[in-house]
């Protein structure tokens, strides 16, 4: 592509960027604002592509909006569209509208001012020469990492207690949204064609999510990009819905979420012990026990994400039965 | 650590350890409790006693402790110190004992105690504060010590009258607070030195310190009762009759009048605090309240509103003789804290044996009283008169040398009048008490009688407080001279204050 | 001894994940993990205070490569406060979720919070601590989302939401100096920001994030329907430890990190607005009708004092007069941590055992709980600041900076916070005292009552009369 | 200075600017879940920006790494929100 082309491309993927975030924040249908949030996406994932970052745009795709928008639209489901103006509720009351247009402006003004200030930060942050130095770090240091992809050495070797925190951020969220109580029923029944495309698209999904993983050490790809993959395979059964989708239960199921976390700090703890830093990797081991940290943590995101999408423990787990039992006895006022 | 070092802790803690111990005993370990408190009142009192023969013998006895840097709470015995602290000791055990008559069968008993120590506690440790910073602390502590004392009794009226309580000492304890940090920001840690420290200070500060003197005495006069800051006493009175004996006697109100000799004396240092002209306004703040509580006094119906406001009106003698420059001033001041002390703790005790015995709450119910119960009469008597200033009990002593100190220093133009003005008001609502008591014909029958007449007025533990009070009042007044006397120890004092 | 810092944060983490895998031990994983890490941080601590800050490259990388954590003497304390309040919340939680689905679920979400918080105070890389604060946000939430009705569902969406929102502009703000500097190492950081165009904006978001976060008035809404509605442990930990994290964050930015880029103008606002916290939280709390509700909009008016700090310590030449008043602030932070725990775990057992925390009906239980009863007003005395809690000292510090720096106007304030604190306290004090008989035995349930009561005696008590070291172990800093 | 550094960059802000207004302004809550996710969007955008050195030249891959992990974490969080509003919602069904 020549350089008039490139920029005629860059124009119109900003505009649509900009433009699907606009209208999907300007309109009060939630479904409408949750598809043109998935379609942002998706064109936010080509913007990644532009702007040589193809990490980001697989896992964007596959999470950003993919599961994101699936997530979104499940939450939907149950809600009455397109939801009424709050103002209807109530008889119109001319002042408070009136305070409530200040407020608005207030706010739209706000905004503007913060954008303003960020674009003329960063006008500034780039007229200086970029700073190269940790880049220049992280291709010396590459060799000794165990991969050769540089975003895969970051998150995993270089930065790697950000990602072992990342999957107790999402190990936290789902023991969250099981605390709050039980999985949504299934999906009625998928019509016949879509069975068939089940059937074919599924394995598919879990080959991906395979090669994604395997790739993740030299090529764009990794643990959660693969994991999404994984997750989507399960989303897709569930919106057929079939059941059993995989997904084990009881202590396995815990197995699986603790696995991601378990074995990166298992690793960590074990060098640890062994008189190396904490996820201090000796060179020679480092591919190999990134690719086991990364395997266990696809499980986990895998298993995690799909929990969230279905909004709670699946039925039959022990503990959950135990809450049903109880529940009704609590006796505490 | 040694001896002369752990000696004020021991002071403080002989009482704060069986507090409490006492607040986790069972309600109905009468036994355990008794125990820990004479034990603990009877070793202060030794304790205190050594601490009085080496003060004299110019021993230094000092603890400290840091709290933070630069701030330090210092416990040091001077003979300013050894002064209250030996009235406090004394009078904590004759309240016990009679607390412990008073609250026979009584709900909440271990709680009472519990505080009741924690408060004498404070009162001694405030006593021995080294330095302004620790005398906050302790001066806080009280406060905080007291509040549950005066609620004790669940009433309404108690809750309410606690809230005021609290809200005038928590109020004033805010002005101390700020005029020590300012102090402490412009001088350093500010000791407690005989002959003060703020003098050699440049005299671009001397604004600043006026400002701070009057947040001080300010703070200070909420718990000393001053005019207008005295809102809180009559109020407080809803409290039980060894509470108020005792906390608003001797220890809340004699606390903020002994910080005021502390900040005059130890602090600024009485001639420095008289070149700033301080002396004359905290004077007249002390005239115009012991002619003001006295005339309250006079038409108080209630019998422990009216001890009350002659409080308000005594306390104030005290802030009275340190505004009068010299040391025969001074000595009459001081002395006045421990005679005036000993006075009415006696009245508080007879009022309760009244109410306790006869449901007696009025001064128009007490005709003929003296009859059924003479020898709570006779010590209601005693102190009423050392009160007016009759000789020989201790009261005259204080009033003839604030007298003889206000014509030394010139001050005798409005002194005199207002200590007659105030000696006739205290004759005019204290004798026509006395009067009824002995003279009227008893009426026919008591409000509440809750002792038989066939026993000797009431019970022991509650009569011999009052005697055996009394009795001090009438010994320190005729032996004044002897050594170790009151009058003796506020003349040393003097005489440290002034570097005679 | 090198290796405790990451020990502090495994070691909560993997209690976690035995928590989750086997829940009928949870409670015994949860107990013995709170020692552990309890043990860790006092040996920590005595390693700060003999061979000064100590600092961990997290798989062996240099700090700016990899990420490094650090323990100076300030996050030092703060671990050691966590894990002390956490360990006795812990004990009392033990009482508290009596069924075993609860632990169950709760007893992860616990040790994952502590981890948060252990990892954020530890954090030496700004988008480390930006996974920590989300770590923490969302452990947060779900924990207060634990009661299950309604008003606590909605308070924990909110909460959410606004953490969500706090998160996001502190990453902008990471961006921004991302962009500009190329690090995001806070030691290198603090050698290379200079004021201009890009620090200053960027300073903005992370602290508007994080003041979000903080519950500084007038963001505090969020605040006190989510403290009053959750589990009183959880509403324990909230108000002394979560809230306080962020404003760790506020303090190591603005005094460490950012120091010569603030002016004097922006703390002054943070002063002002910490004015508002103390006036309108305390005036607030004094009109509550619910004992939680009273305790959390105390938690808006004590965060306020700690920002009145702000203004002093930029006036403040460095030297001894600041270090006291940086002491002043970390302990009165101390102090509060403690006094908070205390009261809302106090607060948890009136309402657990009489159904009810409404204040005006109170009478009663006050008499049936003594122990409980006497540790509210332990707390409450550190609360109002009366000696000799620690609160004493640090507003003693802040009252001493106002005079020196002649900013008399934060003296008004806490003059005024403090007074309507103990009008509050008092209120709910006064309430201790009736006709009732006083039970035979002080303390009814030992491990009930007894973590309250020593929480609220740490900071009216032992933070008060041994404090001193605290002002030492602040000198020791990255 | 690169244009296109810049240009997207500049986009990053517009999308902060009006998730940041939508999250404030909506009342729905499923609405300001989108709001929040499209000012991560925004962030987002802005690292990698920041991250591009030109055509040709390899991007800086530290806020590649960031931006994935922030990917996650926001998922997490959306989730975590959501189970929230619908717990939220059967509660208010119910009564």
């Amino acid at each position: 592509m020549n350089s008039a082309g490139l920029i005629v491309f860059d124009a119109l993927l900003l505009l649509s960027i900009v433009g699907l975030a606009w209208a999907s924040l300007a309109t009060t249908d939630v479904r409408r604002s949750i598809i043109l949030f998935m379609a942002l996406g998706l064109v936010l994932a080509v913007a990644w592509g532009r702007l040589l970052a193809p990490d980001v745009a697989l896992a964007e795709a596959a999470i950003g909006a993919g599961l994101s928008g699936a997530l979104l639209l499940a939450a939907a489901h149950g809600q009455p569209s397109p939801l009424p103006p709050e103002s209807t509720n109530a008889p119109r009351n001319h002042g408070a509208a009136g305070m409530g247009m200040v407020l608005r402006w207030a706010i739209t003004l706000l905004c503007a001012a913060l954008a303003g200030t960020l674009v003329w930060a960063l006008l500034h942050a780039f007229s200086n020469p970029q700073h190269d130095m940790l880049p220049r770090a992280i291709s010396a240091n590459l060799a000794a990492s165990g991969v050769s992809n540089p975003v895969t050495a970051v998150l995993l070797n270089f930065r790697a207690y950000d990602t072992l925190l990342e999957l107790a951020v999402l190990l936290t969220a789902v023991l969250g949204t099981f605390a709050l109580g039980q999985a949504t029923p299934g999906y009625r029944p998928a019509g016949l064609v879509f069975d068939g495309l089940v059937r074919w698209l599924v394995p598919v999904l879990i080959l991906t999510a395979g090669y994604l993983l395997w790739a993740g050490a030299h090529a764009p790809g990794g643990a959660f990009q693969a994991g999404a993959t994984l997750a989507a395979a399960g989303v897709v059964l569930r919106l057929a819905g079939r059941t059993r989708i995989g997904l084990p239960v009881g202590f396995m199921l815990r197995m699986i979420m603790a696995a991601g976390v378990g074995v990166f700090l298992l690793v960590g703890l074990t060098l640890l012990l062994l008189g190396r830093p904490f996820l201090g990797y000796p060179p020679a081991w480092a591919g190999s026990l990134i690719l086991m940290i990364e395997t266990a943590a696809m499980f986990s995101i895998a298993a995690t994400l799909l929990l969230a999408f279905l909004g709670g423990q699946p039925e039959s787990t022990d503990v959950n039965a135990v809450a049903n039992r109880q529940r009704e006895e609590d006796p505490r006022c | 650590m040694n001896w002369d070092a752990w000696l004020p802790v021991l002071v403080v803690a002989s009482s704060l350890l069986p507090g409490l111990v006492i607040f986790f005993l069972r309600e109905g370990n009468h036994r355990m409790r008794t125990l820990l408190n004479l034990a603990g009142a009877v070793l202060k009192l030794v304790l205190v006693s050594s601490m009085i023969w080496g003060v004299f013998h110019e021993h230094v006895y000092e603890s400290r402790w840091t709290l933070a840097p630069g701030l330090e709470l210092v416990l040091h015995a001077d003979t300013l110190s050894v002064l209250f602290v030996t009235l406090s000791t004394v009078l904590w055990l004759v309240t016990t004992i009679y607390a412990i008559g008073y609250l026979e069968n009584a709900p909440h008993r271990s709680r009472f105690f519990g505080f009741f120590s924690l408060c004498v506690s404070a009162t001694v440790g405030l006593a021995l504060a080294g330095n302004l910073f620790t005398f906050v602390i302790f001066y806080e502590l009280l406060t905080l010590a007291t509040y549950p004392l005066v609620a004790h009794r669940g009433t309404s009226e108690a809750v309410r009258g606690a809230r005021i309580y609290l809200a005038y000492t928590l109020g004033g304890g805010m002005l101390l607070l700020i005029g020590t940090v300012w102090l402490y920001v412009l001088a350093g840690p500010t000791a407690f030195v005989e002959g003060g420290i703020l003098g050699t200070l440049p005299a671009d500060y001397h604004p600043q310190l006026k400002m701070i003197f009057l947040l001080l005495i300010v703070g200070l006069g909420v718990k000393a009762a001053l005019v207008p800051l005295h809102g809180w006493l009559p109020q407080a009175m809803v409290a039980p009759a060894p509470v108020s004996a005792l906390l608003h006697a001797v220890a809340v109100v004699k606390a903020g009048a002994f910080g005021i000799v502390r900040v005059v004396y130890d602090v600024y240092g009485v001639n420095f605090a008289d070149q700033l002209g301080l002396l004359t306004g905290l004077g007249i703040a002390a005239a115009i309240t012991i002619v003001y509580g006295s005339v309250m006094a006079l038409f108080q119906d209630n019998l422990k509103k009216r001890l009350a406001y002659s409080t308000v009106s005594q306390v104030s003698y005290i802030a009275l003789g340190t505004a009068i420059l010299g040391p025969i001033g001074t000595i009459g001041g001081v002395v006045h804290l421990v005679h005036q002390g000993i006075m009415k703790i006696t009245l508080f005790f007879t009022a309760g044996n009244y109410a306790e015995t006869l449901g007696i709450h009025k001064v128009s119910e007490m005709n003929g009283v003296g009859r059924r119960m003479p020898a709570t009469t006779l010590a209601f008597s005693i102190a009423a008169l050392g009160m007016i200033g009759v000789p020989p009990v201790a009261g005259f002593v204080s009033k003839w040398y604030l007298g003889l100190g206000a014509m030394e220093a010139g001050m005798a133009v409005w002194v005199m009048p207002v200590l007659i003005a105030s000696s006739v008001l205290n004759a005019a609502y204290f004798l026509p008490v006395l009067y009824r008591a002995w003279f009227r014909e008893p009426g026919t029958a008591w409000p509440a009688e809750h002792i038989p007449a066939a026993r000797f007025e009431t019970n022991a533990a509650l009569l011999w407080p009052p005697v055996v009070t009394a009795m001090l009042a009438l010994a320190t007044g005729l032996f004044a001279a002897a050594p170790y006397s009151p009058l003796e120890w506020a003349t040393l004092i003097a005489h440290r204050e002034y570097g005679l | 001894m090198a290796d405790t810092p990451i020990w502090l944060v495994a070691l909560p983490l993997a209690g976690a994940l035995a928590a989750l895998l086997l829940p009928r031990l949870a409670t015994a994983a949860a107990i013995v993990t709170g020692l552990l890490t309890t043990v860790a941080a006092g040996v920590l601590l005595f390693g700060v205070a003999t061979q000064g800050a100590l600092h961990y490259e997290i798989g062996g990388w240099t700090a700016g490569l990899g990420i490094m954590l650090r323990a100076d003497g300030l996050s030092t304390l703060l671990l050691l406060m966590t894990a002390l309040v956490v360990l006795a919340a812990s004990i009392y939680a033990s009482t508290y979720f009596r069924k075993t689905y609860e632990r169950a679920r709760f007893w992860p979400l616990w040790l994952l919070l502590w981890t948060s918080l252990n990892a954020l105070l530890l954090s030496g890389d700004l988008f480390n601590i930006y996974v920590t604060l989300e770590l923490l946000g969302l452990s947060a939430v779900a924990l207060a989302s634990l009661g299950g009705k309604r008003a606590a569902v909605e308070a924990a969406l909110r909460y959410l939401l606004v953490g969500l929102l706090g998160s996001m502009l502190f990453l902008a703000g990471v961006g921004l100096i991302y962009a500009g500097y190329g690090t995001l190492d806070l030691t290198v950081l603090a050698r290379v920001l200079e004021p201009g165009p890009v620090a200053w904006p960027a300073l903005a978001l992370m602290s508007s994030g994080l003041l979000l976060k903080t519950a500084l008035f007038p963001l505090h809404f969020w605040l006190p329907p989510a403290h009053a509605s959750a589990p009183a442990p959880v509403s324990a930990v909230l108000s002394a430890l979560v809230v306080k994290a962020a404003f760790y964050l506020v303090l190591r930015l603005w005094l460490d990190v950012f120091a010569n880029v603030i002016t004097p103008a922006s703390a002054n606002l943070l002063g002002l607005l910490g004015a508002g916290a103390v006036l309108w939280g305390s005036w607030q709390a004094l009109r509550a009708e619910r004992l939680k509700l009273l305790a959390a909009y105390s938690t808006v008016a004590q965060l306020g004092y700690l920002f009145l700090f702000f203004p002093l310590l930029l006036a403040l030449p460095a030297g001894p007069d600041r270090d006291l008043a940086a002491g002043g602030l970390a302990m009165l932070a101390l102090t509060h941590g403690f006094a908070k725990a205390g009261l809302f775990l106090a607060i948890g057992i009136i309402q657990q055992r009489c159904g009810h925390d409404t204040i005006r009906e109170l009478d009663g239980t006050a008499q049936h709980l003594p122990a409980t009863t006497f540790a509210i007003a332990l707390a409450g005395v550190a609360l109002v600041g009366l000696p000799p809690s620690g609160a004493f000292l640090g507003k003693w510090q802040l009252l001493a900076g106002a005079v020196d720096t002649g900013q008399w106007w934060w003296l008004v304030v806490t003059v005024a916070g403090s007074l309507l604190a103990a009008a509050y306290i008092f209120r709910v004090l006064g309430h201790a005292f009736g006709h009732r008989p006083y039970p035979n035995q002080p303390v009814t349930v030992a491990r009930e009552e007894w973590p309250a009561l020593l929480l609220s005696a740490m900071a009216a008590l032992v933070l008060g009369l041994a404090g001193a070291p605290v002002w030492g172990l602040l000198e020791i800093s990255t | 200075m690169l244009t296109t550094q810049i240009l997207y960059a500049l986009a990053g802000c517009v999308l902060l600017a009006l998730g940041v207004r939508g999250a404030l302004l909506h009342a729905s809550v499923l609405l300001r879940i989108v709001a929040i996710n499209i000012m991560g969007a925004g962030v987002f955008l802005l690292l990698i920006a920041v991250a591009y050195r030109g055509p040709g030249l390899a991007a800086d891959p530290v806020p590649h790494a960031l931006v994935l992990t922030g990917i996650v974490v926001a998922v997490s969080a959306t989730a975590l929100a959501l189970a929230l509003a619908r717990r939220l919602q059967v509660e208010r069904d119910d009564g």
